[in-house]
């Protein structure tokens, strides 16, 4: 893959603090980033990626190529759980495949966002619908991943247990993460121009320092995690690794058959090649209490976000850069 | 001062909503919940230090009146047998006022 | 009233974002803005007001007109609790209606903040004496409530306990957002223009973000509040909507009378009109233990803030400015 | 190991100052407090989720010895009667070092 | 229920590694940490409030079986004794799961 | 001293922040900063000191002066420690002494910071590689305070305890803010103007404004602190004030010496007289533990920072502007 691109990536500050945090841990270094400090910086990035992206697509308006790729995201989002269900379910018991799945259907917010920086390192434009389908992304697979659960051969108590629907479809899809984000897209919608200019300063000029700070937390997270993979196995190590990289594939073609500009194709394999651990992970607990989430949060975080940040994002972009000319 | 009995609750803050809907449904009123603790189990370290409450563990304290303690218990029991945590039983004396 | 001022009040993104907050608690998402954020938020808007306030005063200078505004206020924190006080003790006990009446005599910040942004939104000037009136009126409803229920006839034990005036003083005029507000004025003044263009980008530049993040959160702790409000019956509901109406009426009077400006003017009558949740019920938990929290603090947060910010803030304005003209 | 009274006190932050200072007052020197924990009660929800301390708890636990809790009780009620609160009092083994 | 011993360790934040590494070697497996919670004691108030965890407490909460207390007590002492903190057991009842 | 150099300290707005926190201590307000909001402005801060520091280093290059201005800085961080031991030994027991020597050895970076600030505030300019230069400075008289208490003639029984060097090392060079420093200091000096143009608006645009409420904080807690005086008794405090006036002399012989600019000279010279209340104390309560820490942190916090805040940086500013000419 193109070195200029791995390059552009690495030398991108948020990657470089995502790395700080990382060694940090293995020189047992006391570094901290104390709750809710972490939180303060998500709500902020969610609100700014998502208003960021509610004035794009206030100029921009919709378009039925928009609609289309919505489409093509809620489905990606639909299948992908589908079918990495039956590929975990041959190693792992019900509860832990279906909650696997769903946390490879949803998508991470962070791993977006770092996309995004990427490509304005790159100068590549993107739509603002992309964070639309990063919205509509996060949910599906959550209802999935449990209904697979549920309609598997019985095999753990709490899959015979009355299900609260309810519960489950208010933690799909009105779980703080999505709400913040659907919610602040709207307002970026319905203000435009106008409050891009009062908020500009808030959401666009200090974004690339709170990704930082954010991304130096990550790291420290995501390392604290790399011990618990030992336990795992290598069977859910190689699926961490490998089932991005088919996933972000399947993204590039759909996206490519979509004719989707490079930006947003980049966006769109993000999407499908990454892994959620805010939204599901809490989802999946609740829905599904004998599925461990020792592994799948820690297969999400420790393994997935930092290869899609350190060697996906390049490779990605240099494969559509290749066949986008 | 009055005889009661004091629990002690501690398990996922995810699943803390349920407990205190169980205690209030056997008609406890009164209780003190200390979110976002940290701890070690046998389903491993709850380090709260992610974005998700999956590894953060809240304490809950409450009171009972003696005799009402092993309905209480027995309330719980099912919840920490598929979740986890701990169930802590003490004597006290509640100060009246 | 006028209907661009209602639509350029609403499409204020500090305003939807306090909507989006509200909206999570219906949808019983389990969106949050964890403590000490909130926190957070409050100190820095009250040192950013506090200080472009001071930095205005700085540039117009102290004239008569400013003093007698300020008097003005000041009359006007006296004379509400007062009144507020006989009408609340004909429905309710003693205590909760001295509580209630200095609650409604004080004044909210955040309300006046909002209102500040509105005029910005608005274009209309505005001085930063007003922020001095702010400060001026958080402190005497809380001596008058307290004087008042110390003076009623005797009903609950804690009236007849000596009173720790020293406390009661320093929790007044010395607590918390009272001490910054007035410290950031003071640097303002002090510092002036050198002062503004070292610190204009953080008191400036993001301060409607800030905003949008915080009133994010005031919409969350009103709406839960919303709840409390059945078991408040029928007349505290009235008195929290109808008496900031009262107030704000009183407001633009005493500012058309004392011939400020439209933009001093909306301010003014914000202040009359609002009611404070953040010092005055700290200190009348302390001063008034038999008042009732769940009263005092419920109208105010779940009735009168929202009240004051979606319909108050158009509608006196549209007064105002028929008033004006 | 020396026998003593545990005493538990919950009450609202802001009253936790008045708690601690009647404590020093009958000789207590060691104590440990924690903050802004939340509850429910006679009084209601104390959710400590507004920007002033009025909802929200702290958790006081301190030790002395059992003559002394008597005295210490009868300091404490009357704060606890006019406030709102909860003291419990239970037996402990405090390790000397 | 089961009869079990409960143990509360209180001091530094900075030494709460070093207590429950000494907990897990003598086979305790499970506990509960709260953290940054302030006192009083010999040593002074511990107000957390500056940027290191030096005047910072944790509190930490197990338990053990009635036989092992001894020992445990025996190897925390050491830690109390050079850096101060407080140990308090009690009796509580465990509820099997 | 020169008035001017006094005022334009004075009436920079970061210091007055500082005393207005120290006012409301005074005035007994419940004014506060909660944690973890100190945190995280002392993180913003090293992150952008660091990375700045390492911008400037990119631009400017490494050449023989700047190696020179490093190795200065480090000998000095081994030579004051080393001889205020001898100093407080003869009326401090070994433990204290070795503690507070190891404090007044090491810096403070929030006085740093202050100076860049106050530097900003009169145009002076100064070095990226004094950034490094504290770095450097901070760990060494860690080791230095811990080998003093160990050789010298036993006293407390954990003298002879075996010492866990390897986590001596570990707190000393990778703690917390050292690492942040010294890892955002690369970042700068990799990324470089890139870097800085993605970054300056958080890094430097709202530096000020977070600035001052770190220093609102700071004057909460040393004035906290200064209770604490009077169980030291004279000697500490006699120290805590000429100490610092000594060391940041000596500072400034070296920076002459050295033939730094005059910007240079009072970052140096401000190191040197200043003392370390961050990583020393952590360090020292776990290798030190017979030393008391309400000895060590409240001469730095109550009296060394406030002291160099207010007198410290103007005193030396005119003593190096004398010189210089
Ligand atoms: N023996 C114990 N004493 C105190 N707390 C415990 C104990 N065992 C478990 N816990 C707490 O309960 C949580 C859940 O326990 P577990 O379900 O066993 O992982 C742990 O994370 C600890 O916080
Ligand atoms: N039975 C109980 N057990 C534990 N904590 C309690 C109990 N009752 C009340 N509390 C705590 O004490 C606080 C004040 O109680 P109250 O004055 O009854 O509202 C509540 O908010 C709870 O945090
Ligand atoms: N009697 C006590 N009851 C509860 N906590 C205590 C007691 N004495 C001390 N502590 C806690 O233990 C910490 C260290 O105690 P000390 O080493 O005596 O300063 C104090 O800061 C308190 O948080
Ligand atoms: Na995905
Ligand atoms: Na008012
Ligand atoms: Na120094």
């Amino acid at each position: 893959m193109n070195l200029d691109l791995v390059l552009s990536n690495l030398l991108n500050p948020p990657v470089l603090f995502f790395f700080l945090g990382m060694l940090a841990v293995w020189l047992r270094s006391d570094l901290d980033v104390p709750q809710p400090l972490p939180k303060f910086f998500s709500l902020y990035l969610l609100l700014s990626i998502g208003f960021k992206g509610g004035v794009e697509l206030h100029k921009s308006g919709i378009n039925s190529q928009i609609v289309l790729t919505l489409l093509g995201a809620m489905s990606a989002a639909l299948l992908v759980p589908f079918y990495t269900f039956f590929v975990l379910r041959r190693k792992l018991p019900v509860g832990d495949a279906a909650a696997v799945a769903a946390t490879y259907g949803s998508v991470s917010a962070v791993t977006f966002i770092a996309a995004t920086s990427f490509l304005s390192e790159l100068k590549v434009p993107f739509g603002g619908h992309m964070v639309a389908a990063m919205a509509l992304m996060e949910s599906p697979a959550i209802i999935v991943g449990v209904v697979l659960f549920r309609l598997s051969p019985k095999s753990g108590e709490s899959q015979s247990e009355a299900l609260n629907w309810h519960h489950l479809m208010r933690d799909a899809f009105f779980n703080g993460s999505v709400l913040l984000l659907i919610g602040s897209l709207a307002i970026g919608l319905l203000t435009g121009e106008k409050g891009e200019a009062a908020l500009h300063p808030f959401t666009g000029d200090i974004f690339k320092g709170i990704l930082c700070l954010f991304l130096l937390d990550m790291g420290l997270v995501s390392a604290r995690r790399i011990s618990g993979l030992k336990k795992l196995g290598t069977f859910p190590i190689g699926f961490a690794v490998l089932v991005p990289l088919v996933n972000a594939g399947f993204g590039i073609l759909i996206a490519h058959f979509l004719g989707l500009g490079a930006g947003d194709a980049l966006l769109f394999c993000v999407l499908c090649g990454s892994a959620s651990y805010i939204a599901v992970p809490a989802a999946m607990r609740l829905a599904i209490p004998e599925a461990n989430p020792g592994l799948y949060v820690t297969m999400a975080l420790a393994l997935t976000f930092p290869f899609n940040i350190i060697v996906g994002l390049p490779l990605y972009m240099s494969v559509i850069n290749s066949l986008w000319r | 001062m009055q005889v009661v009995k004091k629990i002690e609750i501690i398990t996922d803050t995810l699943e803390m909503n349920e407990v205190s809907a169980v205690l209030e449904a056997h008609g406890i009123s009164g209780y003190t919940v200390i979110k976002d603790v940290t701890g070690k189990g046998e389903r491993g370290v709850q380090s709260g230090d992610d974005l998700t409450d999956v590894f953060k563990n809240s304490y809950l304290l409450t009171t009972c009146a003696p005799e009402q303690v092993g309905e209480i218990v027995e309330a719980i029991r099912p919840l920490l047998k598929r979740r986890g945590g701990v169930c802590l039983i003490s004597d006290a004396h509640w100060v009246v006022h």
